[in-house]
């Protein structure tokens, strides 16, 4: 009887408590959506999220990008005034999380898996452009690593068109069923 | 105040005196966890080992328990597979030892990678070819074994006894000991073995590399036939030291003679391969690797002495006094017959571990040495000594040897003597 | 129901049991093992865009061409500009980890600008007849040198000091070359520009006569190990073959082994001889070769505004009066030929001179000037270099900043200039417009490897280029007049005590330069023993137990101008007799040309 | 146990091998400056030196040693020799005793490569490589304040108590591979891709090319009647070739000979 009450104790705090314990998640600098920029502003991925000329990916923009358009306020939303005034008038780049940064010791080339790969950027990173809001950004307390990487869920689900993990076995899956090579040093820098 | 746990029957010191007697291993104990502590903080800067000694004293320490302890497999083989009863004496005494020694080991090897964190790595991503996988996959297999092995002798205790439920546990445990013993004994052949591959397999290493049989280089078979060689030799050489330390008689000189003649038979066996495979080594297998043999005992101090004393001085000699009944049935013969065979074969690991890495591989290589930083000794004695406080709280507590209770008997007289300071 | 010590056990053992059931115990060994690869302490290299900038090397006098990697503006690591006419593309170890001298722990980053400038004034106020304001320039002929002759010109008996110009400011033609007799020069081991003469190398036959096998040693055609303080007496004998016999006793040559080296000299010319200090005998017998306009010229000089031809002579120490020097500033921000402070004390005045240094750490002179003031460090700084000693045409780089400057940085050319109460203006393009305007020579470009005439370049786009890395090569043709005097007057070469006192004979195994290296550079002389690290020496074991340091590793060096510690190797290539030194700051301080030195017991 | 499988496995590498990376050393160029032991450093992240490392304890992927034909006064010659992984082809030492695939050889390029992050730190194959070219970290990795800044990108940093060693600068593999991949090549052409030690030498004394393509100058030094590989009666198959036209030097490849008692002490 006892025994059951600890079980049952320790399943729970294992699996409901532990998940949301696990992370510590801070917001975004911005409240940005990429929803409005994809159909109103009418801009694809790569506009914001270039490549540079000599093939590597530039990540998140820089504040210059952003203020090609948004010189002045666009728009009264109060998160666009904040926008402007806490970062495109001082010039202060914003600290951006990136989901979806990999360890250090990954090497990872966008360009790659884009341009010979023939990889849609939802693939991997899901619907982002149809996102309104931006997620707060969560990390592992204690591998620092971001939860995208874990994957969002406590467990994949391997259904086609879920929006996979990043972690090392997600990668070798689809580099397996593709019957591309997954030696170590393909990634590992 | 410690009464009511020691067994029915059997005399035990005072606890004070026990208390007198762990005290200074205690001492030991926790000077070595501190410079092992110090190792695992601050890392293995804290040792003397370089990348030309990548292995030291604690690999040749870990090597050589596990040969010691060997007796606890090979006592329980020959007991429940060869059915030799005498040995029921001294079988759980060899118990215990296995589990020290294994248990010891294991804690070295802890402090001995760069990073424990990832221990478990070798399990979730093993690499089937490696010796070392599968001599880390056996020794843990076979410390669960000993575990259990351990357990009846811990439940049978006068206390624990009081808990049916033990009772009833430790005694469906016995009947599984057969098979217990059984697979103890796989899992041992398997990974004293694979240590002895450990330096057979390394083609790199012309010193330490040897041809053998399928997958598995000659010092595989070696150190399995070396360890069951010494292992009895160990227990006989502990239940001797005890006998001694706590001035009792605890089993009968036929079952010690009886562990001396099988070690002295398996030693003999040993000696012999040993030679041959040494033979092989100098003639064919390292001028093949384009290494004369002479040049490795060129480098001073490992000279040819080194060979000799492994194999005729502390192998050949110690063998021959436990195959002789006469020798064999005096104390101090046997005794330090069994002594030297130990010997001979931490000599051979040391020989193994530390020769191995010694001997320069390219021309303009220099011959190396090393000398162990007081961290790395402090982990050393910490693993003494806690063998030793877990055989003595054993000793104490638990009922190590079945025939001490009659034996005591039989001497009544003599323990009506005041006890002497030390003995338990 | 009440709860017995039994239920809490059971409790526990029920919440163990279902522990192991969740993801939380796995989940934590997990984590646990992916901290330990990212850990506290373990530096993020930054990311970002990634570039190559141009520039020239300023740590020695080659100044070879040099490609560097940048992230994000941010140069990482360096690499030779290859097709590059002085350098070939080919660095050095030392060029290599240039990028991280900024980062050098020593590096010195206060100073008190503002102090040294009043006691400045004040003592150049003070300077009485038959004393002088000097300037130290270790790397002359720079255009922040010119400005120091100009204010030394300006202000009353102000002087302007270099260290004596290797071959007099001759230039070497290795191109010309087909013998090259080296007694002791390290020619494969830094002399010169690396890629130049590796260029070269294929067409001359390499002599190295020296007493121990050097990195040059080791690698010429032939080395004759001659005995330690012989080369003079080789020299000589090359020259009249009267003197071989002696010769023979003095190197432990045969006659026959000198005899045919002169043959072979004569024979197979056009011959070069090199020596570690400028021998006399060898620049003598350099003459009787007849190297003079082929492997030996006059380097046509690089033009200079026609506004800066008042300036003061440039002058070497030793010619100015014991304790005259009143005020003396030291430029010492681009690393150079290093003079011996014993040298340079003396000439102070006794009552309390000002010496100011202008470093960017505390190893040279800094550790003997009251006033010693942060510079600038390549590849943060912004100087032009000299044309290299083995470039028979005119040159002209700028070594431009990869890094920006740290604050609080003082400029060494605008402070003396400001100290002569003149203004240095913009002396570096003021330069490079006079060049421009001379209108020789082309520019080669290192980002597209062009060669350009300089005729088909505006002045605007030669400083740009400049800038961005490029060199000016001169055509004009080189002076084939007769044997020069300079060559003919020895510079001064300090006393050599006797040898009693002083049993040893110091060469340098290692560049002579007390500017600061890498922090990586330990690689070479900590984590291996291919170079030896700064204020060592390398001995031979009956040269250790001679001096009752056997076993040591650590010693005291002595010669006639002091004594300091210094690391000790036991090395059976050095002959007895000998000690083979890694320049530092402390052994240079007691070190001249030919030192005679012992080592006692630390 | 699964048998080492000493024939099998580099038989698979060779069928699969798209590429087999080698590089040939001209010891009569070697000036032993050094060059490549910094740019390589530089260029792997390597920390300088802690204070406490010596030449035993110290990493240097590449490190060039001094040897000497053990003669005399005037008949004594050196020669510099660089050593570094030497990219085992055959029954790779280290790749078998790895107890968790930490090490492997990889099968498009034939490099062996060695993964700090999987690494547990027990140094077998430290204890198996013959050429001692592989390095434990004895200390957390050190850089002096701000000189983090100049570190590689392509590179990550090491933690302490793991092994690491050369793997012909794959960082720049994988920035050769991406800079095709922008040009829509998936793979690199020759020259595109050149480990800093050989792009450092100064008197271009190492090269480096696919051994696979007859042409390279590793293929071609290997079939040079001067060239030699260390140790090669191990049966290691070495893709690193020296080459001397000095018969003396060429015995640097033979096993060592019984001490003579005169050891140079600057190795």
């Amino acid at each position: 009887m006892p025994f059951l009450a600890g079980a049952l104790a320790a399943l729970g705090a294992g699996w409901v408590g532990f998940p949301h314990a696990i992370y510590k998640s801070r917001p975004q600098p911005v409240d940005f959506s990429h929803k409005v920029h994809a159909e109103k502003a009418g801009t694809k991925c790569e506009d914001c999220h270039a490549f540079r000329e000599d093939g590597t990916f530039a990540g998140i923009p820089s504040l210059s990008t952003c203020a090609a358009c948004h010189t002045a306020p666009m728009g009264t939303t109060a998160a666009e005034k904040n926008f402007i005034d806490a970062y495109v008038t001082p010039n202060r780049e914003p600290d951006w999380a990136s989901y979806a940064q990999q360890p250090e010791n990954v090497f990872f080339s966008h360009i790659t898996h884009v341009k010979l790969g023939q990889l849609k950027c939802e693939q991997c990173h899901g619907d982002q452009g149809a996102s309104d809001k931006l997620r707060p950004y969560q990390v592992d307390r204690i591998s620092g690593y971001s939860r995208d990487i874990w994957g969002r869920t406590l467990f994949q689900s391997k259904a086609a068109g879920a929006v996979p993990g990043m972690k090392m076995d997600d990668c070798v899956d689809c580099h397996r069923k593709q019957g591309l090579s997954h030696s170590c040093l393909d990634c590992h820098k | 105040m410690d009464r009511e746990f020691i067994t029915r029957g059997v005399k035990r010191c005072s606890g004070g005196k026990f208390l007198l007697w762990i005290l200074p291993w205690v001492a030991m104990l926790i000077f070595g966890l501190y410079s092992a502590g110090l190792c695992l903080v601050k890392g293995l800067n804290q040792t003397n080992m370089d990348n030309r000694f990548a292995f030291g004293l604690w690999i040749f320490l870990d090597l050589t328990v596990i040969a010691l302890g060997a007796g606890a497999f090979f006592t329980g083989f020959l007991l429940y597979i060869l059915k030799m009863k005498e040995l029921r004496a001294v079988i759980n005494s060899a118990v215990v030892i296995g589990v020290v020694c294994y248990s010891g080991a294991m804690c070295a090897l802890a402090v001995d990678v760069g990073q424990p964190l990832r221990f478990w790595f070798t399990f979730w991503y093993p690499n089937v070819h490696s010796m070392l996988t599968e001599v880390t996959f056996c020794i843990t297999c076979y410390l669960t074994v000993l575990m259990i092995e351990y357990l009846p002798i811990v439940l049978k205790n006068r206390k624990l006894r009081d808990v049916p439920e033990f009772l009833v546990f430790q005694h469906e445990l016995h009947k599984l000991i057969y098979v217990l013993a059984g697979v103890g004994t796989f899992l041992s052949f398997f990974h004293q073995g694979s240590l002895g591959g450990l330096y057979g397999v390394l083609r790199g290493r012309p010193f330490a590399f040897r041809e053998g049989l399928a997958i598995w280089p000659s010092t595989f078979f070696l150190f399995i036939l070396s360890a069951a060689a010494v292992g009895p030799s160990f227990v006989l050489l502990t239940t001797w030291l005890v006998e001694k330390i706590s001035k009792k008689r605890l089993v009968r000189p036929e079952a010690m003679q009886m562990l001396g003649r099988i070690s002295g038979l398996l030693l003999a066996v040993y000696v012999l391969l040993k030679t041959i495979d040494t033979l092989v080594w100098i003639n064919r297998t390292s001028p093949g690797n384009g290494f004369p043999a002479a040049q490795y005992y060129a480098w001073h101090p490992f000279g040819t002495w080194i060979l000799f004393t492994e194999i005729a001085l502390l192998g050949m000699v110690p063998a021959l006094i436990l195959l002789t009944p006469k020798l064999r049935a005096r104390t101090g013969w046997l005794v330090s017959a069994a002594a030297m065979a130990c010997c001979g074969v931490a000599l051979n690991r040391f020989v193994q571990t530390v020769q191995t890495l010694a001997v320069p591989t390219l021309s303009f290589d220099k011959f190396m040495t090393y000398t162990p930083s007081w961290q790395e000794v402090g982990t050393f004695l910490a693993v003494l000594a806690y063998g030793v406080l877990v055989y003595s709280f054993s000793f104490r507590y638990f009922q190590l040897f079945p025939d001490e209770r009659e034996l005591k008997l039989e001497v009544a007289q003599v323990e009506e003597e005041p006890a002497l300071v030390g003995r338990y | 129901m009440q709860r017995t010590r039994r239920d809490i056990l059971l409790f526990m053992g029920g919440g163990a049991a279902g522990a192991m059931l969740t993801p939380a115990p796995w989940r934590l060994v997990t984590d646990a093992a992916i901290w330990s690869e990212n850990w506290p302490g373990i530096p993020r290299p930054a990311r970002g865009e990634i570039t190559a900038r141009y520039t020239n090397c300023a740590l020695c006098p080659a100044g070879c061409a040099v490609r560097a990697r940048c992230v994000a503006g941010q140069p990482v690591s360096l690499a030779g500009v290859a097709g590059n006419p002085l350098s070939q593309g080919a660095p050095c170890a030392f060029g290599l980890t240039g990028h991280q001298l900024p980062y050098h722990p020593q590096r010195l980053k206060q100073g008190t600008p503002e102090e040294a400038a009043a006691a400045v004034r004040g003592a150049m106020a003070k300077c009485g007849p038959g004393e002088s304001v000097a300037v130290l320039d270790l790397a002359p002929g720079r255009a922040s040198s010119w400005t120091y002759r100009r204010a030394m010109a300006a202000v009353a008996n102000g002087v302007y000091l270099a260290p004596p110009r290797p071959l007099g400011g001759a230039a070497v033609n290795l191109a010309k070359a087909r013998t090259v007799l080296s007694l002791g020069a390290p020619v494969l081991d830094g002399w010169g520009t690396p890629g130049n003469v590796h260029a070269a190398r294929a067409n001359f036959r390499l002599i190295q006569a020296e007493p121990w096998e050097s990195r040059t040693a080791a690698l010429a055609d032939e080395w004759l190990p001659i005995r330690p303080g012989s080369e003079a007496a080789l020299a000589l004998a090359l020259k009249d073959p009267k003197t071989a016999p002696s010769a023979a006793q003095a190197t432990g040559l045969t006659e026959k082994q000198i005899l045919d080296l002169a043959n072979e000299l004569t024979a197979s010319g056009p011959a070069l001889v090199l020596s570690a200090d400028d021998l006399p005998e060898a620049l003598a017998l350099n003459q009787a070769l007849g190297a003079w306009g082929q492997t030996l010229v006059a380097r046509p000089e690089v033009p200079v505004p026609d506004a800066w031809k008042k300036a003061a002579p440039e002058r070497v120490v030793a010619s100015v009066p014991d304790s005259s020097i009143r005020v003396l500033f030291i430029d010492e921000s681009v690393p150079g030929s290093h003079i011996p402070w014993s040298a340079v004390e003396k000439k102070l005045v006794r009552d309390n001179p000002v010496v100011v240094a202008f470093a960017w750490s505390l190893e040279g002179y800094g550790r003997h000037a009251q006033f010693t003031l942060p510079t600038a460090v390549y590849p943060e700084l912004t100087s032009d270099i000299p044309p290299a000693i083995d470039s028979p045409a005119a040159t002209f780089r700028i070594s431009a900043p990869l890094v920006a400057p740290p604050a609080r940085m003082t400029d060494p050319s605008a402070f003396i200039a400001k100290a002569a109460g003149m203004d240095a203006g913009n002396a570096l393009q003021e330069r490079a417009d006079a060049i421009h305007k001379s209108g020789r020579g082309t520019l080669f470009t290192y980002a597209d490897g062009k060669s350009t005439p300089l005729k088909d370049i505006k002045p605007d786009a030669f400083w740009k280029s400049l800038n961005e890395g490029a060199c000016w090569v001169d055509d004009a043709a080189v002076g084939r007049a007769s044997w020069p005097a300079f060559l003919s007057s020895p510079h001064d070469t300090q006393a050599e005590p006797q040898s009693t006192a002083f049993p040893l004979l110091v060469a340098f195994a290692e560049p002579r330069t007390a500017s600061l290296t890498s922090p990586l550079m330990s690689k070479l002389y900590q984590d291996s023993d291919l170079r030896m690290a700064p204020n060592t020496a390398a001995l031979h074991p009956d040269t250790a137990r001679a001096s009752g340091i056997a076993g040591a590793a650590r010693a005291v060096l002595e010669t006639q101008y002091g004594r300091c510690a210094i690391g000790v190797i036991p090395d059976e290539s050095v002959p007895p007799g000998m000690l083979e030194v890694a320049a530092g700051p402390e052994v240079l301080d007691i070190c001249g040309a030919f030192t005679r030195a012992k080592v006692v017991a630390a | 146990m699964i048998a080492p499988n000493s024939k099998s496995q580099p038989s698979r590498e060779r069928q699969r091998a798209v590429s087999r990376y080698g590089m040939s050393i001209d010891l009569d160029r070697c000036t032993g400056c050094g060059a490549c032991m910094v740019a390589c450093a530089v260029e792997n992240n390597v920390p300088p030196a802690h204070e406490g490392a010596t030449a035993r304890k110290g990493i240097t992927w590449i490190r060039v040693f001094k040897v000497d034909n053990g003669e005399e006064g005037a008949a004594r010659r050196s020669v510099f020799v660089p050593v570094l992984c030497q990219q085992c082809g055959e029954d790779t030492p280290c790749v078998h005793v790895c107890p968790q695939q930490a090490v492997e050889v990889d099968p498009a390029t034939g490099i062996v490569g060695q993964m700090p992050e999987r690494c547990l730190g027990c140094r077998y194959c430290m204890a198996a490589c013959p050429y001692h070219a592989r390095f434990f970290n004895w200390w957390d990795p050190q850089w002096p304040a701000g000189m983090e800044k100049t570190l590689n990108p392509d590179v990550a940093p090491r933690m302490r108590g793991v092994v690491e060693k050369c793997n012909f600068c794959h960082g720049r593999w994988h920035a050769a591979k991406e800079r095709a991949a922008a040009a829509g090549k998936s793979e690199i052409e020759a020259g595109a891709y050149v480990p800093a030690c050989v792009e450092s030498c100064p008197t271009g004394a190492i090269r480096f090319g696919d051994l696979k393509d007859a042409a390279s100058e590793p293929a071609v030094a290997a079939k040079d009647a001067h060239s030699f590989r260390l140790l090669e009666k191990l049966g290691t198959e070495p893709k690193i070739y020296y080459h001397s036209k000095r018969d003396w030097v060429r015995q640097v490849a033979a096993a060592p000979k019984p001490p003579n008692g005169k050891e140079n002490a600057r190795g």
